[in-house]
Formats: C-alpha cells, structure tokens, sequence
C-alpha cells in the first residue's frame, strides 16, 4: 500500500496560542484510520489545517506526493481531499439538491455530477425525500447526512470527517457509520475524527490518540480498544494537565 | 503613549516644512490673493474665477505700478475650514492686501470673519446672498461685483411686466439650499410689487432625484410662470421633468443656469423658451472702451482671445473675475503702488465705460452696501437654441415666446 | 384633490431608480462584508462613460449599457485584487476609509477628465411620456424602471441557476464551508464586486438620461443607498429591493401631502431608517448578519 | 518598563505643554494649523473612545454640528462667552449621547454605525428645513461683538485638546475601560463578567458626544460663520476616522499623531498641488488608500513594531497590547 498523507512535525495554531506542537502521522490509500483525544487536543485543528481553513505555522503535510501546504484550499479539494466539518456546517437557506451539487462544485468533479448525486440519493434516501426542502430546516441527523453526501459529491480520494456523531441520537449516529462503512467499501480512503472511540473503532482499521497538539499512541483499532492512554485522553486529566505545561513552556 | 513625542517631532518638522515651503519669495511684487473653489463641488464657479484673473493679469502685462502682479492661487476645496486657513494665511501670514474670490455664496461668508482681523480690499465677484450684505457691506473695503439676489428679481419682474398683460399668475419653486433661500423672499417680493399672484411656492432638496411631485401640485395651481430658484444638478432635473411631463405652463424662468453653456447642453430641447437672467452672455457683441482697448476690447475680440487660450467659451464668472482683476490693477495703478488705503480711494473713484460687464463704477446700494458694481442685468429667452434679449429696453429686443406650443 | 394614482407610478418609477442604485452595494456587501464606500463613484463613472460614448460616436446609452457594464466589471475586478483584497481581514473602519479613498480618487480624476460642469445625455425617449387619463408617464424613467426588472431579474437568475451564483449564495451563507466545499473565494469575491461595479455602472447609464451627471453625483446616491440597504436588511437583495420601494414610496407620498414635502422627504427617509433600526435592527428583511 | 513608561508620561506632558505654549507664540499659519490639529485630537479621541467600545461611529458630524449650532445660537442669545457656551455645547453633546444610546439600545457594528449616519443627515436636513432656528442654509454669523481674540481660542482648542486625551487617560485608567475592552471583544461575555452594557455604553457614548461637541463648538467660535453644510458635513465623520486609524486605532497617542498628520498631509496637499483642479483632494485620497494598504495599524503600530523588534528577543512582549487592530 502507498502512502497517500504523510504528516510530519506539523505546528499551527490560532492567534498567540499554538495548538499543535509537532504532529506526526501517516495515511495508506484505502485505509479507514480514525484520531482520538480529549477536547481541546487538537483534532478539529489538525482538520482544519489539512483543509486549509487554518495556516499551518511549520512543518510539512505530503499529499499524494505534492506539498499540501503549499495548495490553496480549492486546490487540495481539486485534488480530492475533501472534509466533511465539526458541527455540519450546510448552507442554510440553500436547498437539499444546492447543498448536493455545490459539493462538485471544483472543476474534477463537476463531470458525472448527476451520476454521483444519484450515488448520494442511494446512499442517504432521507435527503432524497428532502430534495427542495432548505437545508437549514432539517434535524442534526439529516444535516449530518447532507455535510457526508456533500463531501462525497466532491469526488473525494481522501475523505475527513470531524466528528460525525456529535450530537446525534444512537440510532442515527448507527445509520451514519453504516453510511461511512458504505463509503469505506469504495476505494476512498477515510480519515476520521470521533469524541465516539466504540463507534470510530468499529469501523477503522488503526487509530492514533492524540493530546495537547501531538500524538501520543497508536495501533491498531484492536489494541487501541484496550489502551490505557486511550482511557486517559478521554478522562482528560493527563491531557489538561499537559496543556497547561505546554502553554507555560 | 509611548511613541508621542517622536512623532509629534515628526509632525512639527512636517508643520514647519509646510510653512517654509508656502514662504513667498518675490520681495518687490504686489501680491493679491485669489482664493478660491479649485476642488469640491463648487470647483466649475472657482476654475472660471483663476481663470479669469489669471488671463486679466497676463493681458495687463504682468506688471502694476512698476512692480510684479503676483497672484497667490489659493484652493478653498469648497469648504469652509478650508476657506478659513487659506483666509488666515493670507491675512496673516502673507499680509496681502487686496483678495479677488471666493465665489460661491457659503465660501464668501465662511471667508467674512477671516477676511475681517485685518480687512485687505476685498473684491467678491459672486455670491448673491443679502446676508453677505448684511455682514461684510457697509466696511469700505468690501467690494462686490455681481449683483445681489433682489437684483436679479427687480430684473425679471420689470423683464416680465414689459412682456406679459397683467395679473399673471407664478409659481415659485426654490432648492433648501443657500441660493434658493435667498432668492425666494425677493423673488416673491419684486413680482407681488410687479402685479404678479404668486399662486404656488414648492421648496426642493438639493440632489432630489424626483420633482414631479412638486409639478404636479403646481401644474393643479394653473399658473402661468414658473419661476425656478434652484441651481445646477436641480436646474438640469427640473428643466428635464418639465418638458418631460408637459407642463402646461408658458413662461419658464431660470434665474441661475439659463445662460450656462452647459445648462443648455444637458438638457437639448428642452431648453426652448426658457428665460435667463444673468450679468454677461458670450455673443451679446458689446462695446469695447477706446480709452483701453487692449485691457476691454469689444466683447466678441475678447471673447475670441479667450477661446483661443482656453479651448472654451468664457462664461460670467470668467468674464467677472476678469473684469474685477482689471479693475483692481488700474486702481493700483493710480494709486501708484501698493497702499492699500490709496487704492481702495482710486477704486471708489473709478468710473470706466463699456467693460463686458457694462460700465465699471462702484456706488452705495440702498440696502447698505458700500461699494457695488456691475447690477445691470440682461434678461433672455432662449428660442431655437439661441439668445433672444427681452431686457433691459433696447433696439435689440425680441418678443417673448411662450413656452407651450 | 386625489394624488393616489399619480403618487403610486411616481413611487414605482423612483423605486426602479433606487432598486439600481441598491443591488450592487446590496450583492459586495453580502458576498464580502465590505462596505464599499466607493460604489456611488462606479455609479458616476457609468454615467460619464455612457456619456462620453454618446459624445464621441453618437452611440445610444442603452446600446453602450452591456459593453459598458463588462468594462465596469473587469476594472472591478482589477481594483478588487490591487486594493480590497489586501484589506478583507482589516477591521471594518479600515475598508470604509480605504473605499471612501478610492472613491476620492475617481472623483477628483473625474473633474480632471470631465471638468466639473454638469453634464447630460439628451435621448428622444428620455422626453418622451405617456398620458393616461389624469396620470402621467415619464418614458425615460419607465425604461430605468425597466432596466431595473431586467437586472434584478438577471441578477436572481444568475444567483439560482448558475454554478457561479450559487456558489456566491453559499459563500454568503457559510464561509467555511464554501472553502471546504472547492470554492476559491477570493476569485468569488473579485467577481462578485466587479459584478456590483457593474450593476453601478448600469446605474449611471440610466441617470445619465434621466439626471444630471456630475463628479460628486455618487455620495449623495451612496448615503441614500446605505439607507436602503440597512432598511432591508443588509446583504439581502429582495431586502434591498423591498427597501428601494419602501423608500420611494415613503419620500412620495411626503413629498405630495406634507407641507414643504418635497424638502422634508429625505429626512423623512432617515427617520424611517433609524425607526426600522431601532424597532427591527436586521431590517425588513431579517437576515442573519455576524456583526 | 516602570523607568520607561514614567518617560513617557513625561513626554507626553511636554508635548502637552508644548501644544499649549506653541500658542502663545506669533506665527499665524502654523496657529492655525495647530488650532486645526487641536480641535481634530478632541474629534478624533472621541471617535476612538466609542470605537474601543465596538461602536464605529459614521455620526460624529452629528456631535460636532449639534455643539456648533449649540455654541453660536446660546452665544448670540446671551450674549455668551467662549466658556460659557462651551458648557451649553458639552451638555447639548452629552444629552444627544444619552439619547442616542438609549435609543440605539443594543444596536452593533454596522448598525449602529449607519444608524449615526442615519442621525447626522437627518439632523443637516432638519437644520436646512427649520430656518426659523437655525436661519437654514442662509447661514448664520457669530455676533461680532462677542468675537474674542484669535489667541483665547488659540489657547481654549490647544487646552481643550489636552483635556480630551486626559479624559482619554482617565477613562483608560478606570473601570469603564474593562468594560469597553469586554464590550468590543464579546459582549455577551461583558454581561457575565458583571458589566452592565447598557449603563456602560450610556456613559462612554454621552463623554464621546460631548467631547465631539465642544471641538464643534470651538471651532464654531473660530469660523464665525455656521451654516447646516458647514455644521453637519459629513467631511468631520470621515476626518474623525481616518486620525485614529492613521495614528493607530484603540490607542491613546494613536488619534493625536493621526491628527497631526491629517492637518499635515491634507494642508500639504492643499499647498502643494492645490493650483489645479481636482490634483489635491485626489493625491489626499491617494495618500489615504496607500496608508490604509501598508499601514493596516497605523503610524503608531508601525512606532511599536520597531520598538519590539529593537527589544530583546525572548522578553516578554509589552503591556501595550492596545495597538493590535480587532480581528473580524
């Protein structure tokens, strides 16, 4: 397997504060890998920069070959890196169908269009019920299909989701992993954030743990499920503590 | 407040680099001050008036009493903190005793308390305004030469009442600007006292992007005049939205952009039958003065050499600031150098016929004015596209044309 | 002594002129939150634009309107690159200073251009009219009237239909999410204000018949036109219409049953402002507007 | 830092006295330009003042016309004197401030920014309808009798000008500073932290008002004349703007180094390329979209990024954290 991201001594950060503090990591293409940690670690961040919503301050994102943080956010989209954000993030006042083709809104994806709006239809019958209604009117549940189907529509090679099950319901936060499963049987490759361990692990192959903007463990999704710094990035106490240390250094 | 003091420094070498550099250097010259709107939205009234004290010095030869004419070009930018710094720098810096300008009626009274901590002579060749009367017209050094608003008015009423049956019925529309509130008591007064009934009176914002409902509310008034006090951008509006709609209305009168070349270009034919008042009209062919006839040659020589040098027509306010230019020299002159209280004498006395503006001699006005020239005014209709005169009396007088066919 | 027939084409007519002057500022406003102090300055620009053509070759303004427009939008583009781009991430005083500057400039390259004489475009429609019964119909303005539907017409069509509309729509709804979904929002928001340049342009085209053209024609339209745009709810384009109309209909019936109307009718235009602030800050219209 | 900042107080009160001084001093021009200068710090400090509030004001023409029509109206009725009038124009100021807030109640950002614009071409237009009050567009002078000497007004808009910016310092010294502080950053925030927003803005909008009001009023005295263009243009919105945002916004020293530099550059231009039509006003404008472009914090944040960068590396950055523009 090739590698497809490769990660490496990753900063960035808002502001004065810095956020991540040196991320290391590693994607193979096909893989379904998922990121855990505590609020606050820096998951959404380490999205946000791959992403391009966020600068990176140093260190180095290798994409597919090609420096990653040297393209402007439309072209890692382009190039088919493609996120579905934290807390959905649909257009409001435009229709379910907007929402859907302004997904293959970038020039690579605009072809076949109609073929993988039909995909997403399949995939989600929820939003086709839904096709004229605003976006904006729908239940968490339904936007957070919209926010996947959007991601999908933009013919991704490499899928992010943050944080898919936030807020949602069991049930529906079932009906959107079995989604992702569908999704992970097609040869994209998915990069995901969960606060959800069981669930993220449920469907990814290895994970990593992160906490206070670097990773601290990794394997694979059987050893992690037993992992102790598992345990402790989500009790949070190790974590909070070494942020503290990290902001006063 | 850390960096303060340094750039405060900054700003005062800044300062004094300002003051030096507007430092005149000519030292045996006479220097006359000549603020005035070179930018803003009065700059059209301004560039005429440097334009013509510019050409007034050139054709006197540049020299006065012996010594150089040094004009000191000043920009008001049309407003009045502006207007107030230039006013104090000549005044006080510069010590310049005589001033040509502003022109426009709110420069001229913004200028007045500036102009009054040392009283240079002072030549205004604009503003209508009688509060410029009021404040600035019975000092002895204040010269106006343009004619105040109820000149204008005494004008067209006599203009009117020569032309038209008695008992005519006007209608008054006046802007809520300075030119429009002045106008309208004295409008109203000259054509009441005329035998005219003023059936209608519609105030109009400056830049209102709609006056039909003002014409409407006229056009139900029935009347047979209208009378519109408004200047420019509101002149062309109204002219425009009269033809437009029809307005069955005869008599059309425009006491501020009737004789405006570009007045009569914006608005095409609309222009027909509109009646103007004005103090200088290009084409009226007057007489030169033998006694000076490189300085007031007949209007149409003078009115070439303009064209010539500027690529354009002269309008009032050349032909004004020129005229006042000139006449300031030739009381240099007389006076025989640069004492400002001999000149102000020498230009009192001063009598010279058939300049383009009619005959140059400042008398007291009724209304308080010291010293005022120039009141003699020329009202005109416009038929197919050219200058009928209907006023004063004379063997040129036309007949005047109603406006609805 | 009924005015009502003659006051409601009164109203629409100057409604149609307002609903030009709106739209552009209401279009840069919603797409890139920058309040373009310069945008009465595209309006004059069109205006001395479809004039000089007039001048030179005796070209009709409403034929120049589409060169003139293009032309309008590729020079916004250009001054959306060299100078607002820069300043997106400045705070919201600095772009109103940095486009009131702009709008200096083209205003004084104006009076140098044109000189500051008033000008106008005389066309056989401007003085043409229509009579029906009591009321009147004023040509020139039933054709901006009409540019007016056109334009915001196209406008709708171009915000619904178009992969560039909608993507503008998106980015006025979700930044973020633009971003995320491919859309290069600086080449967005370039378009979006050459596209309001544009609108202006078109505007000046329509004065340039029916008013006067002059350098400093643009602030007195910017004043009012931010009035309009608050009133209908910022960055709102059926807001900014409503608001147009709502406006002129305000200001005309003052002006036709107020004593003195026609001065007041402004004031009167302020005061529903500030009242529709004051009661319903976002406007008639109530769209969400961070800050 | 303690050694430094008594420094600065220092040359701050130099300065002081040196604006003061400079008008005892006869040299028309430059009095005036400093006269200038003196009443655009009182314009610009107050904008500044309301803009560390978060309330960008596009009104202060509205301020500065009410206490010029303030000060001539009360000063030809009675006979009043510079002082006296510019207490009846601080009180006018401050009741227009207290009404505006309370009539703006929670109104932010763009809002309340163009509901002041709203306020200052409704006031001009109500001046120019109202002749009978105001003597409308006619204009209205300043008894002459009344008129003091060029050097009193010298001294009262140098003086006036120096109590702004200690009312400035005070203000920044003292609670109300928090609270603005939390009001522009998040107001939401501002209430839970204990700061009643409503009674806050109240008072910094009524000083704000105020000091606005008495630059007009002074320059009222100064220009003799008023008219409702001269009193209401929206010209002092703009100049009360662009001087702090020239001299470095939020800051204390920020609006008088901008005024200082708006008098310079705009008489600058004015002198320098005022002969030809058009060529000042543009090369202003021009000056201005390149100082905004390459200056985004002002003249003073250019003065403090050199005194950070001369600092040495690894000291804790300094306590002056105001000079840094607001994010949006």
């Amino acid at each position: 397997m090739t590698t497809m991201l490769a990660v490496r001594d990753l900063h960035a950060g808002y502001d004065e504060s810095s956020v991540l503090q040196g991320l290391n990591f590693e994607l193979k293409k096909g893989e379904v890998v998922c990121l855990l940690g505590a609020n606050g670690a820096g998951k959404t961040t380490t999205m946000a920069v791959l992403s391009g919503l966020v600068d990176a301050s140093s260190g180095s994102v290798t994409y597919d070959g090609q420096d990653l943080l040297a393209m402007p956010s439309h072209r890692r989209v382009e190039a088919g890196l493609s996120l579905s954000p934290e807390g959905r993030k649909v257009f409001p006042n435009l229709t379910v169908e907007e929402n859907l083709v302004l997904g293959s809104f970038n020039s690579k994806a605009r072809a076949g269009r109609a073929a993988r709006l039909e995909e997403v239809y399949t995939l989600f019958p929820r939003l086709a019920e839904r096709r004229v209604q605003s976006a904006g009117l729908m239940s968490g549940g339904e936007q957070q299909m919209l926010a996947l189907g959007r991601a999908i529509m933009a013919k991704p090679r490499l899928l992010l989701l943050d944080e898919p099950s936030l807020g949602l319901a069991p049930m529906i936060v079932q009906a959107v992993f079995e989604a992702i499963r569908k999704i992970a049987a097609t040869d994209i490759t998915i990069f995901l954030v969960e606060q959800n361990t069981h669930a993220a692990l449920s469907i990814a192959s290895r994970g990593y743990v992160m906490s206070a903007g670097r990773i601290v463990h990794a394997g694979s999704a059987a050893e992690l499920r037993q992992s102790p710094e598992v345990r402790d990035a989500f009790i949070g106490g190790k974590s909070a503590r070494t942020i503290r240390e990290a902001r006063h250094a | 407040m850390k960096p303060t003091l340094r750039s405060n420094a900054l700003a005062c070498l800044a300062v004094s680099a300002l003051a030096a550099s507007s430092a005149s250097f000519a030292q045996d010259s006479i220097k006359i001050g000549v603020p005035m709107e070179l930018s803003g939205r009065f700059v059209a009234y301004g560039a005429s008036g440097k334009r013509g004290a510019e050409l007034a010095a050139e054709v006197y030869g540049g020299k006065v009493a012996g010594k150089k004419i040094e004009l000191l070009h000043r920009d008001i930018q049309s407003e009045s903190q502006a207007t107030i710094s230039v006013f104090n720098e000549l005044v006080n810096k510069e010590k310049v005793n005589y001033i040509i300008g502003p022109i426009a009626s709110p420069t001229v009274a913004a200028a007045i308390p500036a102009w009054r901590q040392t009283k240079p002579l002072w030549i205004v060749p604009g503003s209508t305004s009688t509060k410029l009367e009021e404040e600035a017209g019975s000092e002895p050094e204040f010269f106006h030469t343009f004619p105040f608003a109820y000149h204008y008015h005494q004008s067209v009423a006599a203009a009117l009442k020569s032309h038209l049956p008695p008992g005519q019925k006007v209608s008054l529309v006046f802007s809520d600007d300075n030119y429009g509130r002045t106008h309208q008591p004295y409008a109203k007064k000259y054509l009441t006292e005329a035998g005219f009934e003023i059936v209608a009176e519609e105030i109009v914002r400056t830049n209102a992007p709609d006056m039909n409902p003002l014409l409407t509310k006229i056009a139900r008034a029935k009347p047979s005049i209208l009378l519109g006090l408004v200047q420019t951008t509101d002149a062309v509006t109204l002219t425009k939205q009269i033809y437009t709609r029809k307005l069955p209305v005869p008599y059309l009168v425009g006491t501020a952009a009737t004789q405006l070349d570009e007045w009569q270009k914006a608005v095409g034919q609309a222009q027909e039958g509109w009646i103007g008042v004005t103090t200088y009209l290009p084409g009226l062919k007057r007489p030169g003065n033998p006694d000076y006839p490189k300085l007031f040659p007949p209007s149409d020589e003078w009115e070439a050499a303009f064209v010539k040098k500027y690529g354009q027509e002269p309008d009032f306010e050349d032909a004004g600031c020129y005229v006042s230019a000139m006449l300031l020299f030739l009381a240099i002159e007389k006076a025989g150098g640069d004492d400002k209280a001999k000149v102000v004498a020498e230009l009192q006395k001063l009598d010279v016929k058939n300049t383009l503006l009619g005959d140059a001699k400042f008398v007291p006005t009724p209304s308080g004015t010291k010293n005022q020239a120039f009141t003699d005014l020329v009202v005109f209709q416009r038929q197919s596209e050219k200058n009928v005169m209907l006023f004063p009396p004379g063997p040129t007088v036309g007949k005047i044309k109603s406006a609805v066919q | 002594m009924h005015y009502i027939p003659q006051l409601i084409v009164d109203a629409l007519l100057l409604g149609g002129i307002y609903t030009l002057m709106v739209i552009g500022l209401a279009l840069s406003f919603g797409v890139t939150r920058v309040i373009n102090f310069a945008h009465g300055e595209a309006v004059m620009i069109g205006a001395y634009g479809a004039y000089t053509i007039a001048l030179v070759s005796g070209i009709d303004p409403l034929l120049a309107l589409p060169l003139l427009m293009v032309i309008g939008c590729l020079f916004g583009m250009a001054l959306f690159k060299v100078s607002i781009e820069p300043v997106l991430k400045a705070p919201h005083v600095n772009q109103i200073l940095l486009t009131f500057g702009i709008g200096l400039v083209l205003q004084n390259a104006a009076v140098m251009i044109w000189k500051a004489d008033e000008r106008s475009v005389v066309t056989p429609y401007a003085y043409s009219s229509f009579q029906f019964g009591e009321v009147f119909v004023a040509g020139g303005r039933l054709i901006g009237f009409g540019v007016a539907l056109v334009l915001v017409a196209a406008l709708f069509f171009w915000l619904r239909r178009t992969e560039f509309g909608r993507a503008t729509r998106a980015l006025d709804e979700q930044r973020d999410a633009a971003v995320l979904v491919g859309i290069n929002v600086k080449r967005m928001y370039a378009l979006a204000f050459g596209l309001s340049v544009a609108l202006g342009v078109a505007t000046g085209v329509i004065l340039s018949f029916i008013g006067a053209i002059s350098p400093f024609m643009g602030f007195h339209i910017l004043v009012k036109g931010f009035a309009i745009i608050v009133l209908g709810g910022l960055g709102s384009i059926v807001g900014a219409v409503l608001g147009a109309f709502l406006l002129a209909f305000a200001e005309t019936a003052v002006s036709y049953y107020v004593p003195n109307g026609t001065g007041w009718a402004e004031a009167v235009a302020f005061a529903v402002l500030f009242l529709v602030l004051v009661l319903r800050p976002r406007g008639i219209i109530g769209q969400a507007v961070a800050d | 830092m303690a050694r430094q900042s008594n420094l600065m107080v220092a040359l701050g009160v130099l300065s002081a006295l040196g604006l003061v001084a400079s008008t005892f001093w006869d040299a028309p021009q430059i009095n005036n330009w400093l006269f200038r200068v003196s009443t655009l710090i009182m314009l610009a400090t107050s904008w500044n003042l309301m803009a560390n509030a978060g309330l960008v004001s596009l009104g202060h023409s509205a301020f500065w016309g009410v206490g010029s029509y303030a000060a001539i109206l009360s000063a030809n009725a009675w006979s009043g004197s510079v002082l006296g009038t510019l207490v009846v124009a601080l009180l006018a100021g401050a009741l227009m401030g207290l009404i505006v807030a309370a009539v703006t109640g929670g109104l932010k950002g763009i809002f309340f920014a163009i509901s002041t614009l709203a306020l200052s071409e409704g006031l001009r237009i109500s001046a120019l309808m109202l002749p009978d009050v105001t003597s409308g567009a006619v204009g209205l002078f300043l008894r002459q009798d009344l008129r003091p000497s060029q050097h009193t007004l010298y001294l009262v808009a140098a003086l006036a000008a120096v109590a702004s910016v200690g009312v400035a310092i005070l203000i920044s010294c003292s609670k109300l500073q928090f609270a603005s502080r939390a009001m522009r950053d998040n107001e939401a925030a501002a209430q839970m932290l204990g700061i009643a927003p409503r009674r806050q803005r109240m008072i910094i909008v009524a000083i704000s008002s105020a000091m606005a009001s008495a630059a007009g009023a002074i320059n009222a005295w100064y220009g003799g004349y008023l008219d409702p263009e001269v009193a209401f243009t929206l010209h002092n919105t703009i100049l009360a703007q662009i001087a702090p945002i020239l001299g470095g916004i939020h800051t204390l020293a920020g609006p008088v180094i901008g005024s200082f530099a708006i008098i310079a550059l705009s008489e600058g231009t004015r002198i320098w390329f005022g002969n030809m039509e058009g060529v000042s006003q543009m090369t202003f404008g021009l000056v201005l979209v390149v100082c905004i472009l390459f200056l985004p914090r002002g003249i003073e944040g250019v003065m403090h990024r050199r005194k950070k960068r001369q600092a040495t590396a690894g000291a804790a950055s300094p306590a002056l954290a105001t000079g840094r523009g607001g994010k949006s």
